[in-house]
């Protein structure tokens, strides 16, 4: 298992072969488009955050100490970053999870890249999935 | 005449670049761009002439007062209104309606009916929703049909002896259809009830006139049209305006107070309470003069020559669908392309300097009817252009490749 | 540090005549000036950043709304408030009394009391008057000492396990009587009413913390503080905020519309119904910026000084009387001269370029607690001076001469 | 007895003697001094018009053809100008008031010298003054 901090370091070297926006936006459409589908059980109001403009499901379960997180999305960039999102926290312990200090999204410029709306969006995404993280280590 | 490179050269921002790229603005319906009459108007009055409007006897108070009341006689000739005091200051359009739907509110009963339409504004229907709530009357919506026009046989059968109020838009802010309202108006008025026009999306393109339209309320933004934010006008009868209670207390709306018994002011004061926005409304004036040189038939018949244009580049993308297809339409376009979403469409050529809204435009209810989670929306304004058109499209295209 | 010279440079409104003479303007109780720094962000908005402000995905719209939100929290931290949702931008003080004026409503019975001053400015009496009215509840006044200040044993007795809401200003307008809102909130606390501060005279002289005063509301004006006009700000917990019902409905406030139910959004937007005044709010923060530069304390004691010395020079004018004799002021000055009408002394004094308010500054009640028609006032702000002092003592004595 | 636009045309000589203000001012001030005091039993709400600032109390009443005013106020300079009107419009017949054409007021500048409060004020004033003239009238 590779740690959260290592592979957000591989991210960031993703992002710094990147020229120019549209690379790194088509690397986001593609990492949506590769998204494993969340099972259509699971996409159901209870696991829905609404954004301002796109809907994003989210599901997460434990498996021993470990939180696996799948999702889906209306909209294929909002898939793109939920990919990025999962790559670095699902299959990790819950302490870390919650622990986690994210400082990737400002490696790549996450935040600049992105609308202010969807910047909002994300930060939602990362506080819902250290909440699930939580909710899941105390049962 | 009606020199386009005259017209963009008034607006400082046409020259800016976004994302590297020249700014093309095409998100008119959310706020239009000002013109620099407008912007030295406003930067005029602090430097010049600033001081708070009425009752003060020194010099500053008065001009301020004076030039206040200049825009007050501008909007009236503007929408030829009777009465100077039929024109009320608000905040917006937002504002406007609330105003009315709370002072209306008193005036209701249990079994009394508003009628809305399935294509309003959120601003024109959550104040109804609330008004109707509080005083137990019903909400009736006229539905839509699918091009986006109203279903007026419908609302023929809704209009009743107990429709005590009819608030619909001019125009859509997310179809563009042009409402009949002058035929609501009529049928509305035959059987007693009022009419509220929520003319945002009209005021800047097509020419009002109060007195021949017989609305009974008409609201607008001034920043919508080439003025400054935090602006609206309610119009109103004087008539009717009398019979509705005030809606905020507070300085400049009372004529005496006591903790025994207050008084209110005299239209359009009695409806003003507290400091206005004086330097916007101030130079809000330079906006209507800025319609009026150009005349605003001659801006409708340009930006309808843009909608023809855009419409028919619109439709050559594969997959596109247009919602809103009415035969009487304003320049605001609201389309899908298979497949994606307009969100994802938006951030795209975003990034290509070119600014549309995407989203459901304040109107969830025509997401709803269409059944869709939104849509791309181009809204032209009088200084856009076909090559502006032409680079949209291009981007369009180019977030279509992307993302297929 | 506290450089006049480079204060008043600021101000370009200053460098101006009126009426041939050099300008003094000493009506700043009723809108300040501005400074460049404010107009300029103004014209900067329009020029560089105009967009609608939240739900937009494009670069503009970005840009105004993060700038949007830099005011907001800016006034957070100036008022030392915990959360920036607790900030609700509203168009005055008017506006944010009345915002809580009706959501109060809904929470209040018969028998329920609320309990103002007999000081308040209209805005802090009208909205009270039709809140108690529409609700059943009982107005209770706490009325004035001699001297201008708030019978406290009195405020004492009116308090009871009824009190539901105390709502008084922090300054007085026409008297600039600093109230003993610690002690005002304190008590109210203690039966369990929440307390609601008009802070409209105070922001820009007195130092705020929210979370140390413990103020349930706290309300007041951009235009009053070196700001744009028709800007205003509400300041709740969010605890109580949580509690009341929207005041306007529209776009932004709500979280979903149907026509079967409407979910508000959550903290400010609920409260933020409708296009805010952007270039407004956005500009509001240069006016702050400018403030704590200064820093507050220092322009506290400077017009401290200013006020104990136009108090001295004014007690020297013949038949002189003054209004408001408080030991806790602020440098606003009411008096009226022996057998002279206010309004008459206004208006000549106009005439050397000296703009002074006259008449019943909003707060009639006062008028009649000292049965006056009104007062003649001085009211000072950071940029004024001694010498205008002087000019305007000698432009009232010669008023005086040609008057009697 | 002069007639409305002999009145008018005197003011109109009076003040082009005037250099500033101020002469206009002391002489506005002169009038109000010397205004002829109303009764005190006239002095009543029904007789008062309320402006901004200052009160007025107007009374009128018809002696024969002839319609006579008179009046008071607070402040002494809108006694002053009361002073004016009443010079120009009392001791007139009800119908020469009603159909005055009062262009003095231009000629003088007095609106210009005023501030707006008390422009509005003067023009109030006059439409108080015929709106009398024309109940008495038809009396
Ligand atoms: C004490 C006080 N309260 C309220 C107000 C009303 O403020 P605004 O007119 O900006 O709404 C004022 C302004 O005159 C004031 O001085
Ligand atoms: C049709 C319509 N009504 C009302 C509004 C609300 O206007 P404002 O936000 O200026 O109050 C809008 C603006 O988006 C609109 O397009």
């Amino acid at each position: 298992m590779e740690t959260i901090k290592g592979i957000q370091a591989g991210i960031i070297e993703d992002f710094e072969m990147f020229d120019d926006w549209m690379q790194k936006y088509e690397y986001l459409i593609d990492l949506g488009k590769e998204l494993t589908p969340i099972e259509e059980k699971y996409k159901i109001e209870d696991n829905l955050i609404k954004g301002c403009q796109s809907r994003v499901w989210l599901h997460a379960e434990k498996q021993d100490e470990i939180i696996i997180y799948t999702a889906d999305s209306d909209a294929i960039m909002t898939k793109g970053i939920i990919a990025i999102l999962i790559s670095v926290l699902s299959n990790q312990k819950a302490a870390e999870i919650v622990s986690a200090d994210l400082s990737f999204i400002d490696a790549i410029g996450l935040k600049e890249q992105l609308s202010a709306t969807r910047a909002n969006g994300l930060v939602s995404m990362i506080k819902k999935m250290k909440l699930y993280a939580l909710a899941l280590n105390n049962k | 005449m009606f020199d386009l490179n005259k017209i963009r050269e008034q607006f400082p921002i046409l020259k800016k670049q976004v994302n590297g790229k020249d700014l093309v603005y095409f998100d008119n319906g959310a706020t239009t761009q000002k013109p620099q009459s407008v912007i030295d108007a406003v930067s005029n009055y602090y430097q010049e002439e600033n001081a708070n409007v009425h009752r003060g006897v020194h010099f500053l108070s008065g001009l301020a007062t004076d030039k206040f009341e200049e825009t007050r006689n501008t909007v009236r000739q503007f929408i030829s209104a009777k009465h100077n005091h039929e024109i009320i200051f608000t905040k917006g359009t937002t504002d406007s309606i609330n105003l009315i739907a709370n002072g209306f509110r008193s005036l209701l009963k249990k079994g009394d009916e508003i009628i809305i339409s399935e294509l309003e504004h959120h601003s024109n229907i959550v104040p109804w929703q609330m008004c109707c709530e509080l005083s137990g009357s019903t909400l009736k919506v006229i539905p839509l049909l699918d091009n986006g026009s109203l279903d007026m046989a419908d609302f023929n059968n809704l209009l009743s002896k107990n429709t005590r109020l009819v608030a619909v838009s001019h125009v859509s802010n997310t179809l563009g259809t042009i409402n009949p309202i002058k035929e609501i108006i009529e049928k509305s008025h035959s059987v007693g009830a009022k009419v509220l026009i929520d003319g945002a999306q009209a005021a800047s393109h097509i020419c009002l006139n109060m007195q021949e339209l017989d609305a009974d309320f008409y609201c607008f933004s001034a920043h919508k049209m080439y003025g400054p934010t935090g602006v609206g006008v309610l119009y109103g009868k004087e008539e009717i305006l009398n019979t509705l209670p005030p809606y905020q207390g507070g300085g400049e709306m009372i004529k005496e107070v006591s903790f025994e018994k207050t008084t209110y002011a005299s239209l359009p004061y009695k409806f003003e309470a507290g400091t206005p926005n004086i330097a916007g409304i101030i130079a809000f004036k330079s906006a209507i003069d800025f319609i009026t040189e150009l005349r605003i038939e001659n801006i409708a018949k340009y930006e309808d020559e843009l909608l023809q244009y855009a419409t028919s580049e619109i439709l050559k993308i594969e997959g596109v669908k247009i919602y809103g297809t009415s035969k009487n339409k304003s320049a605001i376009i609201s389309f899908n392309i298979e497949d994606l979403h307009p969100y994802d469409i938006g951030t795209i050529v975003d990034k290509m300097g070119i600014a549309i809204r995407t989203g459901h435009h304040c109107t969830q209810p025509i997401m709803k009817r269409y059944n869709i989670p939104g849509t791309v929306r181009v809204s032209l304004a009088v200084y856009n252009t076909k090559t502006e058109i032409d680079i949209c499209i291009n981007a369009i295209k180019k977030a279509q490749e992307m993302l297929s």
